[in-house]
């Protein structure tokens, strides 16, 4: 059994377990649509929306993320199969990456929409070279928000109070996140005169988001989960 | 050999509460140990203990010759455990669920399907979502995924619980090829007439600990 | 058994003492800081806050360091001792107490050097994470199970934490760097000290480190007297279980 | 003293703070030292 066909199989189970409830599409991605128009009402500027449009889209990603992980893990404690998979002696590290890869399909797919939407609603223009530089940011931001989501979720999972738990855990080691996404949207979507080369550090900041996550979560989910 | 299963003076406690007070028991290899007494008296923290689900705070032992605090990782590979959930995504269907649960311990895709099929879970079951299986039907799923997993020592809590006759005669035929295929088999139950018929021997779980209720029948 | 009676404390002579130093340490400091020492000559009196921000950061600092260093050690082999989550968890604590001080006298130094109680600057913000990270940490601290498992879980969320605070502030300095215009004053101008400010300051950091070691001396045996007792109260909650049987 | 109510109010809350918390910390080890034994408390 290699480590690689086990994270694929649980990648594979819970975009399945998605596509059976269709949770995340009949409810999630209109919570986040709502958001945004919420967004909408509260600032109530079309100059002012198109300035912070990167700022909300990353912002209703964040608060949808927070809905998907409780979701991703609801899946597992709902009839003990966490437990089970941990009697079954299934790699830890394999749950974890195989979630993680579920998650940020999922999370990848919210934020087309969102971006989609800031596109029509909030009125923002990128140029061609912008919208290659906001889906390398979606790629970079996301792959991080999987790691990370998939870790915390993990660890509140179990927990009394893991509703409130959950966003006390995540919203500030996911800071660098909406900052540098933030960041880099903005030069790609050219809010607030920023320029499209201006958007690559931030990217960066993603990249080793990412994989210093990526590493830190195989390492510390399984003591996490199972203790 | 050593004895599959070995706790000494086994604490458990459950947010506080002392589930287990101190429980020893030894199973021998290839036993049938049948777990009784009334609710809430620990049979199923007792099981959950040798699965290496619930910590063990004081006292220690062994399953399968290997640490029970130490080694919980390579003993959890080799106990398979029949909880009061099945352990099913309500979400999947039971062929998605059973494939699943190949995957993650490698079975190939004709264990597969013989188990599935020895548990009647071909045919039109197989494409059914997990949430709209009666509860005799979810257990055949997870006792389908217990097979395919080959493990060497099962744990059944309350197997026959909400079952019908027919599915109670099911989960005994399994256990019986189990043990013919040389696993030890630890089960807790109510039905002391239908479980004490496939036992080797019972002990009476009581206020979380065990008396032995005799030695081998 | 041996009763300990009425008088038990968590103190010992040695504790004692320290605290009697820390008592005189920080009389001194009172004295020094709002009589004795000069005001700054561009800061004027607000330099007097500084005597007691800076030491309560610097605690902080501190108690965030020793969480991690004892964490790490409980996690690694052969040290795998309860006391290090113990050490660790107290002086989590602490330095949670001493950023939310430091956080309420930098924010009143803002508002008499800045005009404003709060500025998006790097320094501040990433000191706001700092405290909402160590807040979670002594939540997850606090959700039960065995004495080991909160070990096990807390050590791993303090690394996490090492991990994630540089991320942070790094961003955070990214993001004010970039994106702000000049900053409404820099909190690191050159401040000419005279010779009894410097004493002052650090004679605040001595009696603030003094301090922090007797609290966390006291806490972490506190902590294992809640331990204790708590595994005392299992103890009778075993023998009333196995009691239950008998019942029967 | 110029801003005195601001410098005093930091004094103020950092020691009192400080002196609440320690006050807590040594009361509830008295409290729980009481019911435990000196072989318990490693340090008597």
């Amino acid at each position: 059994m290699t480590r690689g066909s086990v994270v694929r199989a649980v990648a594979r189970k819970d975009l399945a377990v998605e596509m059976g409830s269709r949770v995340v599409i009949n409810q999630v991605a209109p919570f986040a649509l709502v958001v945004m128009v919420m967004f909408a009402f509260a600032l109530d500027n079309e100059g002012i929306l198109s300035r912070v449009a990167p700022g909300l889209v990353w912002l209703a990603t964040l608060f949808s993320m927070l809905v998907v992980v409780q979701r991703s893990f609801a899946v597992e404690s709902a009839d003990g199969a966490l437990d089970a998979l941990r009697v079954a002696g299934v790699d830890p590290v394999a749950i974890f990456l195989g979630k993680s890869v579920a998650l940020m399909v999922q999370l990848f797919a919210l934020e087309v929409l969102l971006v989609c939407t800031a596109f029509v609603l909030y009125g923002v223009e990128p140029s061609p070279a912008g919208w290659a530089e906001a889906f390398v940011t979606m790629v970079a931001a996301t792959v991080g928000l999987g790691f990370v989501g998939t870790l915390y979720g993990g660890l509140a999972a179990g927990a009394r109070g893991r509703e409130t738990l959950l966003p006390l855990l995540l919203l500030p080691v996911v800071a660098p996140v909406l900052i540098g996404a933030t960041r880099a949207t903005e030069a790609a979507f050219g809010s607030g005169g920023a320029s499209v080369s201006e958007g690559w550090p931030w990217i960066g900041l993603l990249a080793v988001f990412a994989v210093l996550f990526g590493a830190a979560g195989s390492a510390a989910f399984g003591p996490l989960v199972d203790e | 050999m050593t004895n599959v299963v070995e706790l000494r003076g086994v604490v458990a406690v459950l947010g506080g509460f002392p589930a287990l007070a101190g429980v020893d028991l030894t199973v021998g290899r290839g036993e049938v140990l049948l777990l009784q007494g009334p609710n809430g008296a620990g049979k199923t923290s007792v099981l959950r203990v040798c699965a290496g689900l619930l910590p063990v705070e004081r006292g220690g032992g062994s399953i399968l010759g290997m640490d029970i605090t130490a080694q919980r990782d390579s003993i959890r590979s080799r106990v398979g455990l029949l909880g009061h959930t099945n352990g099913l995504y309500l979400d999947l269907t039971v062929a998605q669920n059973i494939r699943f649960w190949a995957s993650t311990v490698g079975a190939s895709r004709d264990e597969v399907s013989a188990a599935m099929q020895r548990m009647g879970l071909d045919g039109r079951l197989a494409s059914v979502k997990a949430d709209r299986l009666s509860a005799g039907q979810r257990r055949r799923c997870a006792l389908a995924s217990m097979i395919v997993r080959r493990a060497e020592l099962w744990l059944l809590d309350e197997p026959h619980a909400g079952l019908d006759a027919a599915g109670r005669d099911e989960i005994d035929s399994v256990l019986r090829d189990a043990v013919a295929a040389g696993a030890t088999v630890v089960v807790s139950s109510h039905e002391l007439e239908r479980a004490g018929a496939l036992a080797t021997r019972v002990v009476t779980v009581d206020g979380g600990t065990v008396r032995d209720g005799g030695g081998a029948r | 058994m041996t009763p300990t009676g009425a008088h038990a404390t968590t103190g010992t002579p040695a504790t004692r003492r320290l605290g009697l130093v820390v008592c005189v340490l920080l009389v001194l400091l009172v004295l020094s800081g709002l009589w004795w020492s000069a005001e700054d000559v561009v800061q004027g009196s607000t330099v007097r806050i500084m005597y007691v921000h800076v030491p309560s950061i610097w605690v902080a600092y501190m108690a965030f360091a020793l969480t991690a260093v004892c964490s790490g050690a409980y996690l690694s082999r052969g040290t795998r001792s309860v006391a290090w989550d113990r050490v660790a968890g107290a002086s989590a604590e602490i330095g949670v107490l001493f950023v939310a001080v430091s956080l309420v006298t930098g924010s009143l130094w803002g508002r008499l050097t800045w005009g404003t109680y709060w500025v998006w600057d790097a320094r501040l913000t990433s000191t706001a994470f700092l405290f909402i990270t160590y807040v979670g940490y002594l939540a997850v601290r606090r959700l039960g199970g065995t004495l080991r498992q909160r070990a096990r879980r807390s050590a791993v969320l303090a690394l996490l934490a090492v991990l994630e605070i540089p991320l942070v502030h790094f961003s955070v300095e990214l993001w004010r760097s970039l994106h702000q215009e000049a900053s409404v004053a820099n909190p690191n101008a050159k401040v000419e000290m005279d010779g009894l400010m410097l004493f002052t300051l650090m004679l605040g950091l001595a009696t603030f480190t003094a301090l922090f070691v007797w609290l966390v001396l006291h806490r972490q045996r506190v902590i294992l007297l809640e331990d204790t007792v708590a595994d005392r109260g299992l103890d009778e909650a075993i023998a009333s279980r196995r009691d239950e049987a008998g019942a029967r | 003293m110029e801003h005195a109510s601001f410098i005093i109010a930091s004094y103020v809350l950092t020691f009192g703070s400080i002196a609440a918390y320690a006050a807590w910390v040594v009361r509830r080890g008295r409290g729980l030292a009481r019911r435990a034994s000196r072989e318990e408390m490693p340090w008597t």
